[in-house]
Order: structure tokens, then sequence, then C-alpha cells
């Protein structure tokens, strides 16, 4: 039967929501029972160190490490790629490694050109 | 009927009496409980204003070791704290700023004044910029004296606040 | 109603549509990324509900390589964005007519 | 906020409440009742061990107390019951309160201190409860231009997270919440769960220090990611099983960090880095960015926030334990459970002790939840001492420690896996 | 069991998708672009592809999501709330969506697929790992090609080039 | 050191001629009290570069102290870092004469590069007009930085702007250093600041 | 400073990419005082200290206070160092009032300073622990100064602020007893101080952290007059306790550590030994100390100066060289002191050598410069 | 192999230290133990006798009312302020006294210091804090009590580590 599978998982989502409904009322409950007092604008303020705070609080240019983030989407589908590999190691024939192996040895370049470039800080 | 008696103006007022009629209901023992947690977990927001700091460090280190009262000293933000341990001299560049700390924390709060200089200025009585006491500032909770005071003193003031908090209403404000 | 394969290829077809409104109506770069990416969604969601209701373990693989393909495309993509975004302070996609990055 | 009505009246607000009062009655009583009985007659009650459940037989537990236990067994076989306490979220957290105190109680034992002590009289041992009473009952702070939704939501969010990731660790044979195929796969996208929701927390704070530690928290859970995927292919390449129950029973004879070593100190480090534990605690390095995202938090979303870590740091554990330490798997140090014991209770003398709750467990179950939480405990030591032995490390040295040195690591890894496999000293032909 | 969760699916799917373009602000429709691929995710489920399924959480929700989220957290804060569309083009797309999904729909209601349905088990995900490096090796080496290509693109695309380039562009 | 000697002064020569470059006795250390023969020969030094435009205030030992007008203080500190091998400031004090009417700013310069001046400290002191209602950074009461011979009075001359007025010219950072940022009154060590009660 | 600035920075829309952060007053990892740093990404490219948090116009308040009665506050700007800061301060008044001191009293005075400059340095080493995130490191030494300070407290009576050298020697002579507890408290001490190498100075983390961090190269140190540990990091053998000995250093064996690579672990492994040195030294003082004797001379009520005059007296603390400048005039009390701080001095040090660091280097540099802010301010 | 060894040196000494003894003084029960009853000053020799500068204790009969100690403090902290006291002590002609503010006084000892006729002690007593500024201000009646002491830790010093014992 087609979402017989699906079955299993659902209750992972069902913890997930758990975690939700178990928790948001722990936030409701603080809400009621915590003193409130916003007699003072400056409470809301963002807190900067017992500085008024200046500037926008939503800009930082950390490109420094960006090229990791790209990394990390590109690698991250070999990474699973290889679990698909991986998880039928016992039943496949031990020539089938080759093509891992090639596709290995591309991302391994591709790895080595992108660990290069995020590590020249001149550059971002 | 229901309907024209629960306007948009006054559902608040409802809402607000329904919750003093449930406070009633479970103040005494919510509100203990509530004290007996705030009693056991001050943590105190890192601000140090001048050299007292040193004795408050001491108070923490394995020697006096605060925490055994639930104090964890070196606390990263202000927004999780409830005590400001005003660690000595609050000179007028200081004195906006700690307000500011003060202003900026999270209800309830309680603030100890930890050595002569926050207390009175001590020895600076007479200089040009500093604050004679920081009651002008802040309100005080607790006065800890001496130059610097002795940790022993310092935890003698955190239990004084103990007490003092279990004699405090949980729910100060609404 | 149970689950068959023409249930899912109308959500195919309306995410698909949706998708296309999205590419023909929106000039900020960003959000024209996002339709693209409900569309390959969709394309994907097709493969793979062909793929179960004609058994066939292709559809699945199919759409593991289209995911990739996916991944690599919006790392692409957002490079681009971060170039265009550079040169000219901003995400509408009128500006980036003399792109040449 | 709150208006309070201009001409407002006591006595008529009283009159009014007092209608409140006698139309909540009236409406109940006139359509609630009725209702009830009806919905009690439609709904079929489940039968459980040829009783049908009617609320009558109430009153015969209070007669027999025994008689409750094939309900409560039927309870405990259902979804909600493992999701609510034990293999769920209930044992998880009570693990993760223990972390919290132990580490506490560690770390000042390390330091030649004694650690939290008065608190509830012995060696402090509700610490946890006050800080968390105190946290509940404490205000929640709002910045004035933050991204209210998010910044609500971000907390909840992560606990839920967390405890999506605890559903997947398999804690007694038969014993775990989802057991689907693919559960490793699962963890995987659990875990790619939280640099989202870190993000999204720091960015709405709308402030400078969380939107760094952000950005930071980002950057190491990402860089992280992968060597954390690639250290556990070995295990799956020798198991050919994503299953994590699967994986913790192939590991009876022996604990695969035998064979594996060097996948096992990369998860291990790896598990570090992302559960923002000591050498890697950079997106709340309070010396550089004071707490790092979770500067804004306030209150009980700061106690959320840490509930939620350590509901992680168990599940990282957990996990820890199931892939490399064989999870459940142990010398069988519960006794057996004679029949005449479950029925009649042991034989003291004169007196005879029932053990009221025994029936409901099997020897195996208790073994092997035993020797999990023991191991699972025992990582946490290890997860936990590094805080009192290593200052933090640099937020480029930790992204090219990943990046470079781990994922290095973790190919070799994976080429030891495959020489034993092909060498046939495991796998079909070998040791299993 | 299906049923429910496939219409709540849809629903979530479908409504994320059009939160995804529609809503004001970038970042709540970068959310509900996570909502979409999550949904999708679900449909994977429900197709007893939960490989395919968990991948799509892992790489889409887990990563593509994570950068698209941060490319958007550089843009200025203006430009994430800013809407840039006029009323005429957004006529004509509604018109165009509505011509293609109406069209599409109805082909696929009147063609023969309407009553397909199966009963055969689900692939076991094995078998696409054995696909992977038997069948469809020399596609599998392609998109290493392909990722390769994408990583290096993209990282040299990203870096700021030179200084005098980017002074010529402001 | 010795290029200086081709600019012999009008004066007699100092008496005392000591090597100017490896004094005796004063590398190891616990040799007692001697005559400060070779402070003497410092400030002869000095003098015999500069003559009347310097005055030699007193010669202790270890010590010597040197009075310069405001106007010849930079050239002086020149050649004291350049012809004497002293190479920091160790502080800059001011010090307010209110019956003089000026402002001293004394500079205790001292040498790490040379161990024969390692405990040795070059007093040099140089007055600036006092103004009875000062406004500081500009009225008279200035002098001339000598952040570009000595790199480490930064912030000391900084906070000597602050606490007597004095306004250092060519100082790149002439700001607050200690001073709330709304100090609007008197320069607080001047004497005619007078604290409260006293 | 060899140091480009990220190309950004040429550019014109820099303000963009730069934030600004306000690392203090209120941060745990500023002290007292504020550090403005601007950054791009994760690099500093501009730094401005902001201190005078604590600015409390000690010297001013000097000028009203007459020679004895100074003493309780020119031990205030460091008082985990109190013996040292106002040692200089005292030397200065006994030259002026024409006072020599007991020679019993001049070996407590030496014993006091070494045992506050070893206090002195486990505090700072506490914080600095603590700004590596290493909690250990804050614990340990906070708990082994104990200690001392223990015995700081048997011989003066206070925990820190002790108010013990006067002109004229120190208030009261040692307790009995006092140097079998002090032989084995120190020979205690040493024991734990090399148990720090194992946890931090040979941890390879640290070392990764701190090693080739905010250079300070010998002639920058120089130039910029650094003092103390600083200096002696970079290279330069300066140690007053050598070079111009005061009190009784003459008659002991003092070595000092110095280190070639100016980085922040070499600023910070200075003090370490230092402390070890210090222990040296007061065993030797121990010794060497005649077992009787007077401590204090008694002067009158309210010593008066000759005339006017000026001293200028250096010691070696716990941070580097400090002096006092001391004008008098014939009054009982001083017409100005100044105090050279060394925290002061380095402080200018520390924009040059933030400059181009990353923002994780910032809190490892600024507290390897051995600075606190409250003596900085004054 | 450097890195490895440092790592592991660095846990193994952690781990040491969880077997060595807590140097924990738990304050409220166990209280230090000091040199001596406190700081006192001989005004014959002109030198102090060591102990802990703690709340001052005023003799009743030795005070003359003098000043002196008022006047030492006036440069330090202006703690001392002499007040009327009933004349009950034959000693003190003016009776006035010295009473101590504590919210200012520093525990520098000079006032003790400049007591000629041995009036002012300085004792071990230290838990002075106060939910108030005007429970700081101790009188000369409050100044005259001598502290109860029951301080008996020291620093013990064995194989495993530093105890207060
Ligand atoms: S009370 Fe004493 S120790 Fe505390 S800040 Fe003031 S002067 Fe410093
Ligand atoms: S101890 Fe010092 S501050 Fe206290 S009263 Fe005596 S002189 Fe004044
Ligand atoms: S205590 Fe001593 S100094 Fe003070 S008034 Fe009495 S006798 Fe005089």
């Amino acid at each position: 039967m087609v979402g017989e599978l699906a079955g299993n998982y659902s209750t992972v989502v069902l913890m997930f929501a758990f975690g939700i409904v178990a928790m948001a009322p722990a936030l409701v409950i603080s809400r009621m029972i915590s003193p409130r007092k916003r007699s003072n604008p400056v409470k809301f303020l963002p807190m900067e160190c017992g500085q008024v705070p200046s500037g926008e609080g939503r800009t930082h240019f950390m490109m420094q490490y960006y090229p990791y983030i790209l990394m990390f989407v590109v690698f991250d589908v070999m990474a699973i790629f290889l679990y698909a590999w991986g998880s039928a190691l016992l039943e496949i024939p031990k020539i089938a490694t080759l093509p891992m192996m090639g596709f290995l040895a591309i991302m391994f370049g591709a790895m080595a050109f992108a660990l290069y470039q995020s590590g020249r800080r001149r550059i971002w | 009927m229901l309907k024209d008696l629960v306007t948009p103006e006054n559902a608040n007022v409802f809402v607000g009496k329904l919750g003093d009629i449930l406070e009633k209901a479970i103040d005494k023992p919510l509100g203990y409980a509530i004290n007996w947690g705030r009693i056991w977990s001050l943590w105190p927001v890192h601000i140090e204003t001048a050299c007292c700091s040193v004795e408050f460090g001491a108070a923490s280190s394995p020697r006096y070791d605060v925490e055994r009262f639930g104090i964890i000293e070196a606390f990263g933000s202000l927004r999780q704290c409830d005590l400001v341990v005003v660690q000595g001299t609050i000179t007028r560049k200081m004195a906006p700023r700690l307000r500011l700390v003060y202003d900026q924390m999270p209800e309830p709060k309680y603030v100890i004044a930890m050595g002569a200089c926050a207390i009175t200025g001590g020895l600076y009585f007479d200089s040009y910029n500093v604050l004679p006491g920081i009651d002008g500032v802040i309100p005080v909770d607790v006065y800890v004296p001496g130059c610097p005071p002795r940790p022993e003193t310092l935890i003698q003031g955190c239990m004084l606040l103990q007490e003092k908090i279990k004699r405090m209403k949980a729910r100060k404000f609404v | 109603m149970t689950s068959e394969l023409v249930d899912f290829t109308l959500v195919s077809v309306a995410l698909l549509g949706i998708g296309i409104y999205g590419l023909a109506v929106k000039r900020n770069f960003i959000r024209m990324l996002f339709a693209v990416e409900i569309i390959i969604n969709a394309a994907n969601l097709n493969i793979v509900a062909f793929g179960r209701f004609l058994p066939h373990s292709g559809g699945q693989t199919m759409a593991l390589f289209s995911i990739a393909i996916a991944a690599a495309e919006v790392a692409v993509g957002l490079s681009l964005i971060i170039v265009a975004y550079r040169m000219y302070q901003n995400v509408d996609i009128a500006d980036f007519r003399s792109l040449k990055g | 906020m709150s208006v309070i009505a201009p001409n407002f009246k006591l006595s008529e607000f009283i009159k009014s409440l007092l209608d409140n009062v006698f139309w909540i009655i009236f409406i109940v009583v006139l359509i609630g009742i009725p209702a009830i009985m009806m919905i009690l007659f439609v709904i079929e009650m489940p039968v459980i061990d040829g009783e049908l459940l009617t609320p009558f037989l109430a009153l015969t537990w209070i007669a027999d107390p025994s008689r409750i236990l094939p309900i409560v067994k039927a309870f405990m076989a259902t979804d909600i019951f493992r999701v609510m306490a034990f293999p769920g979220f209930g044992f998880a957290a009570l693990l993760a309160a223990g972390t919290i105190f132990i580490e506490r109680k560690m770390l000042a034992k390390l330091q030649l201190r004694v650690g939290p002590f008065y608190c509830g009289k012995f060696e402090g041992i509700l610490q946890l409860m006050g800080d968390g009473l105190k946290l509940i009952s404490k205000e929640i702070i709002i910045p004035a231009k933050a991204d209210k939704p998010i910044f609500w939501a971000a907390p909840v969010l992560f606990v839920a997270a967390a405890a999506a990731f605890v559903a997947f660790i398999p804690v007694a044979p038969g014993w775990v919440v989802a057991d689907v195929d693919m559960g490793l796969l699962g963890v995987f996208a659990v875990i790619g769960f939280f640099p989202i929701i870190t993000i999204l927390s720091a960015w709405s704070a709308n402030s400078k220090f969380p939107f760094i530690g952000g950005i930071r928290a980002l950057f190491q859970m990402v860089s992280f990611e992968i060597p954390l995927i690639l250290s556990l292919l070995g295990v799956v390449m020798l198991t050919g099983s994503l299953n994590l129950s699967e994986i913790a029973a192939s590991q009876s004879s022996f604990p695969w960090i035998v064979f594996l070593p060097v996948g096992a100190i990369v998860f291990f480090i790896t598990m570090l880095a992302e559960l923002e534990r000591i050498p890697f605690d950079l997106p709340e390095a309070e010396s550089e960015i004071v707490a790092g995202w979770l500067t804004e938090l306030s209150g009980m979303m700061y106690g959320l926030v840490q509930l939620g870590t350590y509901l992680k740091l168990y599940a990282f554990a957990a996990l820890f334990v199931v892939v490399f330490l064989g999870g459940w798997n142990g010398p069988m140090v519960v006794p057996p459970f004679p029949a005449e014991i479950l029925e009649k209770g042991i034989e003291l003398g004169p007196v005879t002790a029932n053990i009221p709750g025994l029936p409901l467990f099997t020897q195996d179950m208790l073994n092997g939840t035993l020797w999990f939480v023991l191991k699972t405990v025992g990582v946490i030591f290890f997860i936990l001492l590094p805080r009192g032995v290593f200052p933090r490390i640099r937020v480029d040295m930790l992204l090219s420690l990943g990046w470079t040195k781990l994922i290095g690591l973790a190919f070799v890894n994976i080429f030891i896996a495959l020489g034993l496999l092909y060498a046939g000293v495991l796998g079909p032909g070998g040791l299993q | 069991m299906a049923d429910a969760a496939f219409l709540a699916l849809a629903v979530i799917t479908i409504g994320s998708a059009i939160a995804a373009l529609e809503l004001r602000s970038l970042i709540y429709g970068s959310i509900a672009l996570m909502g979409t691929l999550g949904g999708i995710a679900g449909f994977f489920f429900l197709l007893d592809a939960p490989f395919v399924a968990l991948f799509q959480l892992a790489v889409y929700v887990g990563s593509i999501a994570v950068l698209i989220l941060f490319t958007v957290m550089l843009v200025k804060r203006e430009l994430i709330f800013k809407k840039i569309e006029d009323k005429r083009r957004k006529f004509a797309g509604i018109g165009l969506m509505l011509v293609i999904m109406v069209s599409l729909g109805a082909v696929f209601l009147d063609s023969g697929i309407k009553t397909i349905t199966t009963d055969e088990p689900a692939t076991d995900f094995r078998d696409i790992g054995t696909d992977f490096v038997t069948y469809y090796w020399p596609a599998l080496i392609l998109m290493g090609l392909l990722l390769a290509g994408s990583v290096t693109g993209a990282l040299v695309l990203a870096k700021r080039e030179d200084v005098e380039n980017d002074q010529r562009a402001s | 050191m010795s290029t200086e000697t081709e600019n012999p002064s009008a004066d007699a020569k100092p008496e005392i001629k000591t090597p100017p470059a490896k004094p005796a006795a004063n590398k190891p250390e616990p040799t007692p009290v001697e005559l400060p023969a070779f402070e003497k020969s410092i400030s002869d030094k000095i003098v015999e570069k500069f003559g009347d435009k310097v005055e030699v205030a007193f010669v202790k030992e270890d010590r010597v102290r040197i009075n310069v007008d405001k106007e010849n203080v930079h050239d002086v500190a020149e050649f004291i870092r350049d012809g004497l091998n002293y190479d920091h400031v160790e502080s800059v004090s001011g010090v307010d004469y209110p019956q003089d009417n000026e402002i001293e700013v004394v500079y205790h310069i001292g040498s790490y590069t040379d161990s024969s001046l390692a405990r040795q400290i070059l007093v040099l002191a140089t007055r600036a007009p006092r103004e009875t209602n000062p406004i500081p950074g500009n009225d008279a009461t200035r002098l001339p930085t000598l952040r570009d011979v000595f790199y480490s009075v930064e912030f000391h001359e900084r906070e000597v702007f602050e606490m007597f007025g004095v306004f250092f010219e060519g100082h790149p950072d002439n700001r607050r250093l200690l001073l709330p940022e709304d100090w609007a009154d008197l320069p607080p060590l001047r004497k005619d600041f007078a604290i409260k009660g006293r | 400073m060899t140091f480009n600035l990220p190309p950004g920075l040429a550019l014109q829309k820099v303000d963009e990419r730069i934030m600004t952060l306000n690392v203090g007053p209120q941060h745990p990892g500023s002290g007292h005082m504020r550090i403005i740093v601007q950054i791009d990404g994760d690099y500093i490219v501009a730094c401005d200290p902001d201190p005078g948090y604590v600015h409390r116009g000690e010297e001013k308040m000097a000028e009203y206070r007459n020679y004895i009665t100074n003493i309780p506050h020119l031990e205030r700007p460091v008082i985990h160092d109190s013996c040292n800061v106002l040692y200089p301060y005292v030397l200065g008044a006994e030259e002026l009032l024409g006072i020599e001191v007991p020679e019993r009293a001049k070996y407590v005075r030496v014993i006091a300073s070494e045992l506050n400059r070893c206090i002195y340095i486990m505090y700072w080493l506490a914080i600095y622990g603590i700004f590596l995130g290493h909690s250990t490191m804050f614990m340990w030494p906070a708990g082994d100064r104990e200690l001392l300070i223990d015995l700081m407290e048997k011989m003066t009576g206070a925990r820190v602020t002790h108010a013990h050298f006067v002109p004229g020697g120190v208030r009261n002579d040692l307790p009995p007893n006092f140097e079998d507890v002090c032989l084995r408290q120190v020979n205690y001490f040493e024991k734990r101080i090399k148990e720090y190498a194992a946890v931090f100075y040979d941890n390879p983390i640290l070392i990764s952290r701190t090693r080739d961090t905010g250079i300070l190269s010998r002639q920058d140190a120089i130039r910029y007059g650094t003092t103390g540990s600083v200096l002696r990091a970079s290279g330069v053998d300066y140690d007053l306790r050598v070079k111009e000995p005061y009190d009784v250093y003459d008659e002991l064996d003092v070595h000092t550590n110095v280190m070639k690579e100016g980085d922040s672990y070499a600023r910070s492994r200075i003090p370490w030994l230092d402390m070890m040195e210090s222990c040296n030294i007061i065993r030797q003082a121990l010794q060497k100390m005649p077992k009787s004797g007077s401590v204090r001379v008694k002067l009158k009520p309210n010593p008066k100066t000759k005339g006017l005059e000026s001293v200028y007296k250096r010691v070696e603390s716990g941070r580097g060289s400090l002096g006092c400048y001391i004008v008098s005039d014939a009054k009982t009390e001083p017409y100005r002191v100044k105090l050279s701080v060394p925290s002061f001095r380095n402080l200018i040090a520390l924009p040059n050598l933030l400059k181009g660091e990353k923002l994780g280097n910032m809190p490892s540099v600024y507290w390897s410069l051995n600075y606190w802010p409250v003596e900085a301010d004054r | 192999m450097g890195t490895a060894t440092g790592i592991i040196r660095a846990l193994n000494s952690g781990i040491k230290h969880i077997a060595t003894k807590r140097f924990t003084l738990r304050y409220p029960e166990e209280k230090l133990k000091f040199v001596g009853d406190g700081y006192q000053f001989d005004p014959s020799t002109g030198v102090g006798i060591a102990g802990l500068k703690g709340r001052h204790m005023l003799f009743h009969d030795h005070c003359t009312g003098c000043q002196l100690c008022s006047i030492a403090c006036e440069g330090v902290a202006e703690a001392i302020a002499m007040v009327k006291v009933p004349e009950e002590q034959k000693q003190n002609k003016k009776s006035i006294m010295p009473q101590i503010d504590y919210g200012k006084c520093v525990f520098c000892g000079l006032c003790v210091d400049a007591c000629p006729f041995y009036a002012l002690y300085m004792t071990n007593d230290y838990e002075l804090s106060s939910f108030s500024k005007e429970g700081l201000i101790y009188t000369p009646a409050q100044l005259q009590v001598k502290p109860y002491v029951a301080q008996d830790s020291e620093i013990q010093i064995s194989d495993r580590g530093a105890t207060h014992g």
C-alpha cells in the first residue's frame, strides 16, 4: 500500500509536536506569573554593554567565512550520496566501488580548491 | 448579555480580575515556590565598576565559592541576570551606564551595594568624579560594608538578601 | 479518496503554476530563486510519484540527482546574487541587465 | 497596556461576574453534560485484556489496584507514552536535568570547590528546580525592534527539534519512539534544523551581539555537520543499515569503536562542536560577544534554550553510544524475574513485598536501559570534562579544524571501514 | 491515514509556496519556502521514498535554506521588506498561472493516470545505492563534476575580485 | 653620541670627563652610592649642546632635571632621544603653579636600550602660560607635542590636556580620555579647582 | 605592525561592512573599561580604548591629605597589588621627609611586596583564564591565591587593602610563627602553580590560540614605552629590582625572565615565571631577614617636608615599573602626586596590537597587556 | 603528536584534580581563624600589633574624647563622628565619643594608630552587612561590645591538597 512507511515517521512529527505543545505553555505560564514593568523604554533597547546602542543591529558582513557555507551546501549533498552507497555496500559488487572513488576524487579536487580559496583571507 | 458585558475596553479588566482570582487561589503555594526558586538562583550581572570586583572574584573562588548558594559568577548577558552587585565606586561616567544596565535587566532584580564606595562614596567622599553612594542611581536592597568587603561579608550580604526575598511578595508588579 | 497518482500530480501542477507565476511577476532576484526552487520541487514530486506508482527505482534516483542539481544551482545562484548585490546594492532584476559577472 | 474601563464600578462588576457565573453553570448543565454523555455513548471504548474499558472499571481499581496493570501496560505500548515518557521526552529531560546537575557538581569538584550545596538540603540536589522556578517567574523582555513571532517561536522550536532528535534514539530493544529504517538520515535531517533556528533567533533579536553569535553558530554547526555525517559512514558501511536499532543490535559481540576508533574520535569532536560545548563554544563566547545568540533571551526563553541544549547533548551522547559503543548491549546484570515473584511478590520472612511496577517491564528492557544509561552517562562525562580543561578555540581555527583535519580523518575512517570490509575481516565473510 | 495527511500536506505545501512568494518580508518568505520544501518531503514520505524525503530535508531545509537565509540577511534591511513588482505584470502572471494550472490539470485528470494506483511494496533504499554505482554510474560521475563545478564557480563568483572592480561598480 | 662634540659651547668644558659610552661601575648593580658623576655628564652634554636655553635644575643620584622653555622643548627632546639614547617617556605630569601663573609639564624620560642608562631618569620640565579662565584647547596654554619624538607620550599628553587644559599642538588625537564626556568644569587638577568641602 | 587592512577598507562602501561594537563597560570581556572596536567580519579594523570609568581623582585628592592619610588612598588603584602601588609613594615620602628605614622593615616590605606581586599575578591569571573561556583557570588561581592572601592577612590584618607600608617602615611587625607558615604555604603555592603548566600553559589549544597573536616587536615595545611583563615578553631585559634596586633588593638574588616572542603567549607566560621567581625571593628574604628589631620609625604626628622639592621613585610592581612623582612644598600635604602607572603606559599598545587581529583574539591580547583599568584611570 | 599528548596531559590533569580535596571554606558553618584579637596599636612604641582589621571596639574607660581618631579619619573617609554620650563615663570629660559609620569606613586602622590612649582597637568581627544605611552606623555603645568569636578554621596542607580544617 502506498504510504504505509510514512506511519513510522509520524512519531517523529509527534515528538516534535509534543515538544512544542509541552514547551509553549512554559512560556505562556512564565508570561502569566512573571512580573512585568514597562516603565522605561530604555529597557527594550537592544543590549549593548551598558551603552545606548547605535547603528543597525542586523548588518554584519561576516563574509570571511562565507565560502564555508557555500561548500557546505555542496558537500552535504556529497556526504548523503555516500550514504546511499555505503548502506548498500554489502550488496553491491566490489567493482562498483570504482565509480564512487571517481566521484570522491572529483569532490576531493573541488574541496581542495575550495579550501584554498577560503583560506585566502584577502578576497572575502 | 454576555456580549455587552465584555467589551474590548473592559476585557482587560476581566482578564486581570480573573488573574487576580486565580492568583488568590494559588498565591500562597506558588508564591512560596517562586520565592524559593529566586532565593537559590541569584545570578549576578557582570558589571565591574571598580576595585571591589577583585573581592567579588574571590567570593566565587574555590575558597568561598558562592555557587554553593546558587550564585553563578561571570554570567554572560544581563538579560538573564537578576542581581546587580555594584562592585565599588560609581563615577560620573559610569553612573548612566549602571542605570542603563539596571534598567535593561528583567524584573525582579535586586541590588547589593558592595563596598564603602558604593554605599556612601567611602574614601572618595570629596572626589570630583565620584557619586556619593548609589542610592541616587538605583535602589539598593542590601549594603555590604568594607573596603573591599571580605568575601564572607559579601556572602553574609547575599544571605541577608535571601532573607529579604523570602519576605517579599512573589509578584510585586502586575 | 485514496492516495492516487493523480493527487500528487495535481499538487505538482499547482506548485508549478505558482512557480511560474512567481517567475513571471517577481522582479526580486531572491524571490525568483524561490520560484525556481518551487518549480524544481514540483518536478521532483512528479518524478518520485511516477516512480512509485509505475514501480521503478529510477524515480528516486532521479529525484536524488535532481535535488543535488538544485543544490548546485542555488549555490551558484546565490553567489550571483551576492555579486550583483555588491555591485548594485539592490536585488531588483532590472538593475542586473548589465551584469557580466 | 491594560486599559481600565473609565467608569468602572465595583458593584456592577460583581453583578456582571455573578451573571457570568450563572450563565456558565446554566450552559454547562444544559448543554455540556448531555453532550458528554452522548460522546461517551457514541465513542467506542477500547478493549484491553478482554475487558471493556468503561468508567465504571475505575471503581474496581480502587478495590484491587493490580487490576490496573493491563491498562497501564496497554498504555505503555502506545505512541503517546513513548513520546511523552519513557524513551521519549520525559526520560530525556530527566537525563538532561541530571546532566546539568552533574556538570555543575563535577566542574566544581574539578575546580576544588563545592558547587551547589545549600539548595535542597542535601548537596544542592534541588538547585535545578530552583533555577527553573526562578526562570519561569522571570520577566521576558522582547527587544523593541525584535521580530516578535520568530523571537517567541525560536526557543520552543529549539526544544522541539531537540525532542525530534531524541525520537530516533533506541534505548532498549524495541524501546524507541520512531523505529524507522533511516534513523541515521533522520538524525542528520533534524540536526539541520538547529542552525536555522539559531540564525533566525539571532536575526530576530535585532541586536549586534546575538547576530554575530548567531552567524558564528551557523558557521560552526554547518561546518561540522559534514565531518559528523562522514564519520558515521564507516559504521553504516559495516552494518549495511541505517536503522539505529539495527546498528545497536549489530554490536552484540563487540562495539564498533574497536574497529573504527578514528571515526569515534571525529564524531566525538564534531559532537562537541555541534553542541557548542567548551572548546567550541564560540557562539556563546562571553568574553568576546557577551552571550552570543542567547544575549537577548531572557527568563524562560533562556531556560528553554538551555533545556533544548541539554536534550541535544543527551541525544548526541546517546547517538554515540548507539553507534559506537553498542547501545544497550551488555552482560545481563538484571536478575531474571521468576514467575512467582511477579505473581506473589518477594517473601521476606513474615512479610511479602509486592513489587508493584515490575510486571510492566521485561528483564531485557531493564538490562538494556541500565547499560544504555550507564554508557550514556559515561559519554556525557567525557563531553563535560573538556569544559574544565580546555580554553575556547578561535573561530577560524575551529573552521579550519573542521574542514581540513576532521574531514580528512573522517575519510580515513571510511577507508579503514572499506579496507576491513574488503579484506574480509568484517562483513559477510568475516566476523559478522 | 494517508488521506488526512495528504490533505494537510497539500495545504501546507501550496499555502506556503504562495506565502513564500507573496509575504512582504524576505525572511518570512524564506521560512515559508522551507515550509514548501518540508511539505514536499512529506509527500515523499507518503510515496514511500523516505530516503529521498530525508535527503530533501537534510539538503534543502538543512543547507539550501540556510544559505538562502544567510544571503537574505546580508541584504539591506529595507530591501528585505521591499516588494518590487507592478500590478499589470501581477495580473498577467496570475492569468498565466491559472492557464497553466487549468490546462495541465485537465490534461492529467483526463488522461489514464487517473486510475493508477499500486499495491506493490516500496523500493528498498539499498536499491538506490546499488543503482547509483552500477547502472547510473556515469550520472554519478557527471554529478560529481557538476557539484565540483558549482562549488568552484560559486566561490569564484562570490569572492570580491579586486578593489578596482568594486570601485568601478559603485 | 660623540658627534655632538663638534659644537662646543662657550662655557668651560665640564671638569668631569667620563667616557660617554660606558661609565664605570654601573653594570654591576650592587655598587654603593657613588657621586652622581655619570648623571653630571648627561646634564653637561645637554648644556653643551643647548647652552643657555636649558637650565639644569638638579643633578641627583640617578635623576637629572632640566628645565627648558616651551620653544626649545622639542629640540631638546629630539637631542635627548638621538644624542643621549633615551627612548621612552615614563610619565608626563602637569604641575600647576598659580603663583607663577604657569603650568609646568614634566616629562620623565628613561631608556631601555642603553643598559648604562637603565637606572637613569631624565626629568625634562617645561612651562606653559596659565590662564585664570581656561578654555581648554582654545587659549594660550599650549605646548608643542612630543609625540613625534617619543611615541609613548600619546595618552599621557591626552591626560594632561584634560586634567590641566594644556593643549599640545600637533598631537593627532586630542580627545577626552578619562573624564566623563560631559565634563564642563575647570580641568580638575588645577589648583583653583577646589574639591568639595575643602 | 606589518599588517595591511583588508581591501574592503579601501572601498567607499566600507561603512556597510563595518560594524561598531561597544565592548564594555558591562561586558564579560572588558573589565571596567570600554573598547570601541570596529569589525569587518571577523577582523578588527580599528580599536579605540575608552578608559576612565573608574577615574576617581586620586591625584587631586592626594593634594588635600597629609603624608600619612594618603596611604589608604594611594593603594586603592590596585587593591590586589596594594603594597607595590604604595611602595614608590612611601619611598618618595621617606626621601622627602628624610627618614631612614630600619633594616627589618625593609625585609618585611620586600616580603610583602613579593607576596603581593604573586597575588596580583594570580588574579590576573584568573581573569586571563576566564577571558580565554577556561573556567578552571579562573578557579584554580583564584583559589591558590588565597594561600598568599591568607599570609598577607596574618601579616597586615586585611585581605587586600593592607595599608601596611608607611613612611618610616611598616605598620606592624610580623606575627609570631609567621616565618614557618609563610615558608610552608609558599612552597605549596609553588607546587600548585607548576600544575598549571599541564592544563594551561602547555595546553595545545591555548598555545595555538595565543601564539603569534598581537605581536609586539622589541622596537615597538620600547617605542610605546611599555613596561613590566609586556616589555620583558618582547625581549627587553628590564627589571627595576635588578636595574635600580630599592630597599634590600640589591642583597637578594633576583633573576629576570625574558622571552623573545612578544606575542600573547609570551606575555602570559612571563608573569607565571615571575611568580616562581617571587617565591625564590621570599625564601631568600625570610632567610636573610634580621630576626628582630624595630620595624617602624616613630614620626611626629604631622610630618612636614623641607621646601619645594620633587622626587620621582620607581618600583617594579606586578605590572611593571611604577613611578611616583611627588612635588612637595613645606606643608604637611604634598603639592602634587602623580602616579605613573604601568597599566596606563601599556594601554598605548592596545589599539596598535588589536588592529588587524581577529575578534576572537581581542580578550587575550587585551588582557595579556597586563592592564588593570582601575589603575590606569586612577 | 605534540598536540595529542598535550590534550591528554590536560585531560589527565583535570581528572587528577577530581580526586583532590576541596579547598572550600564552608563559610556560614566554618569561620576563619585569625592572628590575635584584631589590630591594635601600641602608642608607646609606635608600632602596631598584628591582627585583623575588622570592626572597631571602643573602650569607654580609656577614651578621653580627644578627637584625634576623628581627625585622622577626616583625611581618609570621614567615617568617625564624635557624638555625645550619656555622662556615665567618668574618664571622659567632654563626654563625646567616636561613632563609626561603616558605610564609609575603609578599615585602614589609621584611627587606631592615632589614638594615644589605647582606647580604640579593631576586632575580628566582619559580619556587618545590613539592609539599611542606618544599620551601618555604630554608636559608641555598640562599639563597646566585644564580638563573639567562634573562628577556628585554618588552611591545612596535606598531600591531597590544601583544605580548611
Ligand atoms: S570600597 Fe574600597 S575596594 Fe571597593 S571600590 Fe571602593 S575603594 Fe575600591
Ligand atoms: S579604620 Fe580608617 S576609615 Fe575606618 S574609622 Fe578608622 S581611620 Fe576611619
Ligand atoms: S578613641 Fe582615642 S583618639 Fe578617639 S576620642 Fe577616644 S581617646 Fe581620643
